[in-house]
């Protein structure tokens, strides 16, 4: 697991604060997206691209129209986080966006691996007879639907970085190119967002690969920290550090009460 | 032209609640809820059914839920769910994990559209509804509520979810008229309208009931017209410890002392159990009327923090 | 056609005014019902027995519930016929109405037949090239999943009673016992309600029979003026007539513009 | 926290709306229409179409229609309706019918639940939605839109009824912001919001735009969001001669004088047509701006009059 003392700038921000900001830049205007429930990063990251540089992103597709937050909180689900919006909507909606999806979507998981699967229901025994059975999840169609995803996760270690799943559920890339595309899939996880890393997938095996280190964390950092042959390449960069703008208008306006900071 | 007099009212008392609940539902039967995680979940209404000692019930909700079934399951009323996600958002339910992995639940494997087609359907009056959106998930493979089906139009091969017809629903909303028509006031308001129309029997509890004038002043506020409704009863604070919003926030800390006894529970703590228990005795067993439970998480004073803390937002 | 110069007391009460007190006193308090567009006779039908002895009655199924209309207009399904509601409902809500099927509803037609078969679609030629077409109709289910409804028209003549519809666009008895079992119907017409008379159907042959005669008609006249064979039961009473108390409350709270009176 | 800096307006002048339409449909496509019967049809938008000579489309409704589709009939615009019930209510429509009974338009047998069942598919992202309330009709007969199907649950027979995806809808309400988020005010809103959902292009006129801080303050208020919505046009009176209540109130002597001139044409009265081709030159081709069009149905002194029939309601 990923501690303070590993960043080198730790008093510059921290590793929730990179991952929001690493995952802002790649939302574009006008696109539509939703995170789900749990998910202060990514809310920050929504909220932080409509400041910056996309003021046409809708969020919608968990049952609000664009939110107004006055600061983040742990969930993000309720009309506590919600703040203020411009449309209300219920599951009746949200029936219709599961169905014809959106532009990106957030997932997290108990387990993650090589290929992008995502496990909430159970580690260890059978569905029915589990040894340790999670909380399953609301909706498993944004993986399916939305035409990207990001796997986003506040813990990186070998517990949570598996080889394979024991239960998929939401899919990745299922177990490689051929099962993906016998599965009838189109789309899939784009990046892997952790307190260590930025992993994309390989386009030939679709297989995790590292794509960057954050500031102050090691290529062996973060293979240590992996349950799986994580891919290499020859060349890893240092995930680009928040701007002060950028770090200005997270602490500003989205986060004022510094949950991404604690 | 006012043509209320004469008009039948809706409006039971709280000591009418556990009468109304065992005339319209029996152990082993589907019990559906309202509201979604934190907010607006029936709560007054749940202990009831509990302090009823209805058993073996079949659960299902909204998508999203936690803190309540993870109490009627402590309280040992629930024989199966079908919850696709069971979570209190920054931790896991103490008392669904143990007894899912002890056997003594069956936690069906469903999702989302599963249950919000399941009511769509139920609620249209048809005997399924088709979903498009499943591929590559191991939940399909589990999933009891759902068969292939092919497209008489395109011929592709999708699935049909069955409908789901509660025997009894139990929703909170913040305000109603005493002829049980429903004005949610919180931003959201979940599955509650769904869940209403797919229900056999439809309790809902209210923060405040108001003149029926009022509604008809507003009628594109209301969410759950009267048609759907079988009874109402006021309960102040009657979701806590979940949100009314905007009328009071979550009680966190209500929230997390109870998973921190039913997790003790779960991992064999000593006393875990017996203090699990004493919770259930001293917050649901015990208080036979709403001022007692209040009584009992805080009184007055914590009140006045979750009013405070919701007309911040 | 009736003509004002066939009622006996037509200084008293007009035949419309007869139609919604008839109509009326067959609506149980309780029950839930509602008619559609055009339909001024059965909205006051509704009204009159919300005010008498249904209170509970709930008007629904048409987009709104339980209207509180000032007055009586000639479209009733219109905000400005509405007056007030308790709930706006939507075509989402209508379509599962039409499935869940109302305790009643009210129909008319440009042709009716013998056995309450309704026609709106085209008299003469066929569907696709029909000599005289008609406005077809935004809702066939409720006459299908309705525990009964009525036929209520402001029109009697050999024109509009036909011994067979040219389209069915609302399902009656269709041909009979046999073809009505064989296409799955469960409920049907219960009373057809005109100026002149009320009819209901024989149990057995599922025709259309002569129920009484409304003052000043003779059965003769009914006879003269349907185009079929209607069956005429020995003893025909005569429509009572409306109360004194039930004429009160029609014009001075759910008509004071006296639409029915016209 | 206020992001609408740099956001960009969906709002389009009067003078736009021929651009949008002829680079949104052509001729021969399907155009949705929302409103129902004499209320809250977008006529200034409808007037649009017949000014920009579209021909040949297909029109669709909410399952009540009437004076729009007569008036797109008469001026030549249709081939194929896909419309439940064509009437002026006290009438019938006039062209339609003459159309009809001649031939030189295909009015397919449709009924409420096909389309709404339609709208509610392509809304869902499903390619058909499921019916069971179809028996002894005729209509089902002969409906292109139907197919049956048997549920893979109760082995019963049913219906499907296919997925309706406009290429365009015109929809009418009272109010809107400059990016799209509109709210009803009239208490029915129709079929509006599935064809919005249903519609691949969705072009909206409002009697009033209002500020985005009025429509964030009231969320649940807000009747078809933004994300469903393409552009957005204050026409004043931009229903007429419809009603937009609580507005404004319907112009029945402007329709029954349409329906009567119209009705002389189908008559083949002497000059029947030259009079019909007379009011839409007058009312339809002429007024290129909302207010010549206002200035040739009474201006001001009638207007005045519908607002105050709205307001006495």
């Amino acid at each position: 697991m990923m501690t303070s003392s590993t960043i080198r700038n730790s008093q510059d921000y921290t590793p929730a604060e990179m991952q929001a900001v690493f995952l802002s830049r790649d939302l574009t205007d006008g696109e539509l997206g939703a995170a789900g429930a749990s998910a202060a990063i990514p809310m920050a990251a929504m909220l932080l691209a409509r400041l910056k540089h996309a003021p046409n992103l809708s969020i919608a597709g968990e049952m609000f129209v664009n939110p107004y937050p006055k600061q983040l909180w742990s969930s993000m689900l309720d009309d506590r986080a919600l703040g203020a919006c411009e449309a209300a909507e219920t599951f009746l909606e949200l029936f219709a966006h599961s169905h014809r999806g959106l532009d990106f979507f957030f997932h997290n998981g108990m387990q993650i691996d090589q290929y992008g699967n995502i496990n909430l229901h159970h580690i260890g025994g059978t569905i029915d007879a589990p040894i340790m059975r999670g909380p399953g999840a609301a909706n498993i169609s944004y993986a399916v639907t939305s035409r990207r995803f990001y796997i986003c996760t506040s813990v990186h270690t070998k517990r949570t970085f598996v080889p394979k799943v024991d239960f998929i559920t939401s899919p990745g890339y299922l177990q490689g190119p051929e099962s993906y595309h016998a599965a009838g899939l189109k789309y899939g996880p784009k990046y892997c967002v952790t307190p260590l890393a930025i992993m994309d997938f390989a386009p030939q095996t679709l297989r995790m690969r590292l794509k960057s280190v954050h500031e102050g964390v090691s290529v062996d950092d973060v293979i240590r920290q992996t349950g799986f042959d994580l891919q290499i390449p020859e060349h890893v960069d240092i995930t680009e550090p928040p701007t002060a703008d950028e770090l200005r208008l997270l602490r500003d306006v989205v986060d004022p009460k510094g949950l991404l900071l604690s | 032209m006012s043509i209320t007099t004469g008009r039948k009212t809706k409006r039971i008392s709280f000591n009418e609640i556990g009468t109304f609940l065992t005339n319209t539902i029996d152990d082993g039967e589907l019990l559906a809820i309202g509201g979604l995680f934190k907010q607006g979940r029936p709560l007054a209404l749940v202990r009831e059914v509990i302090r009823q000692r209805l058993k073996a019930l079949k659960i299902i909700s909204s998508p999203g839920s936690g803190f309540d079934v993870d109490l009627l399951i402590a309280a040992g009323c629930v024989a199966e769910t079908f919850l696709p996600a069971v979570t209190l958002e920054t931790q896991m339910c103490p008392s669904f994990r143990r007894a899912v992995e002890a056997g003594t639940i069956t936690a069906h494997c469903v999702d989302a559209l599963s249950v919000v087609g399941g009511f769509l359907a139920a609620a249209n009056g048809v005997p399924f509804q088709p979903v498009a959106a499943w591929k590559g998930s191991d939940v399909i493979k589990h999933n009891p509520l759902i068969k292939e089906i092919t497209c008489p139009f395109t011929g592709e091969k999708l699935f049909a979810t069955k409908a789901i017809r509660p025997k009894l629903a139990l929703l909170h909303a913040q305000e109603a008229d005493e002829f049980g028509n429903i004005r949610h006031l919180s931003t959201m308001t979940y599955a509650d309208q769904l869940i209403a129309r797919s229900a056999d029997t439809v309790l809902v509890s209210v923060d405040r009931i108001v003149p029926s004038e009022d509604i008809i002043s507003r009628p594109r506020e209301t969410s759950i017209p009267c048609i759907y409704v079988d009874a109402v009863v006021e309960i102040p604070f009657g979701a806590h410890p979940t949100g009314s919003f905007p009328n009071y926030s979550i009680d966190e800390d209500h929230i997390d002392a109870y998973a921190a006894c039913a997790d003790a529970a779960r991992k064999g703590a000593p006393d875990g159990d017996r203090d699990l228990q004493a919770y259930i005795k001293q917050h649901v067993i015990a208080p036979t009327d709403q001022e007692s439970y209040l009584a009992s998480v805080g009184g007055t004073i914590r009140m006045d923090e979750l009013v405070a803390e919701a007309q911040a937002l």
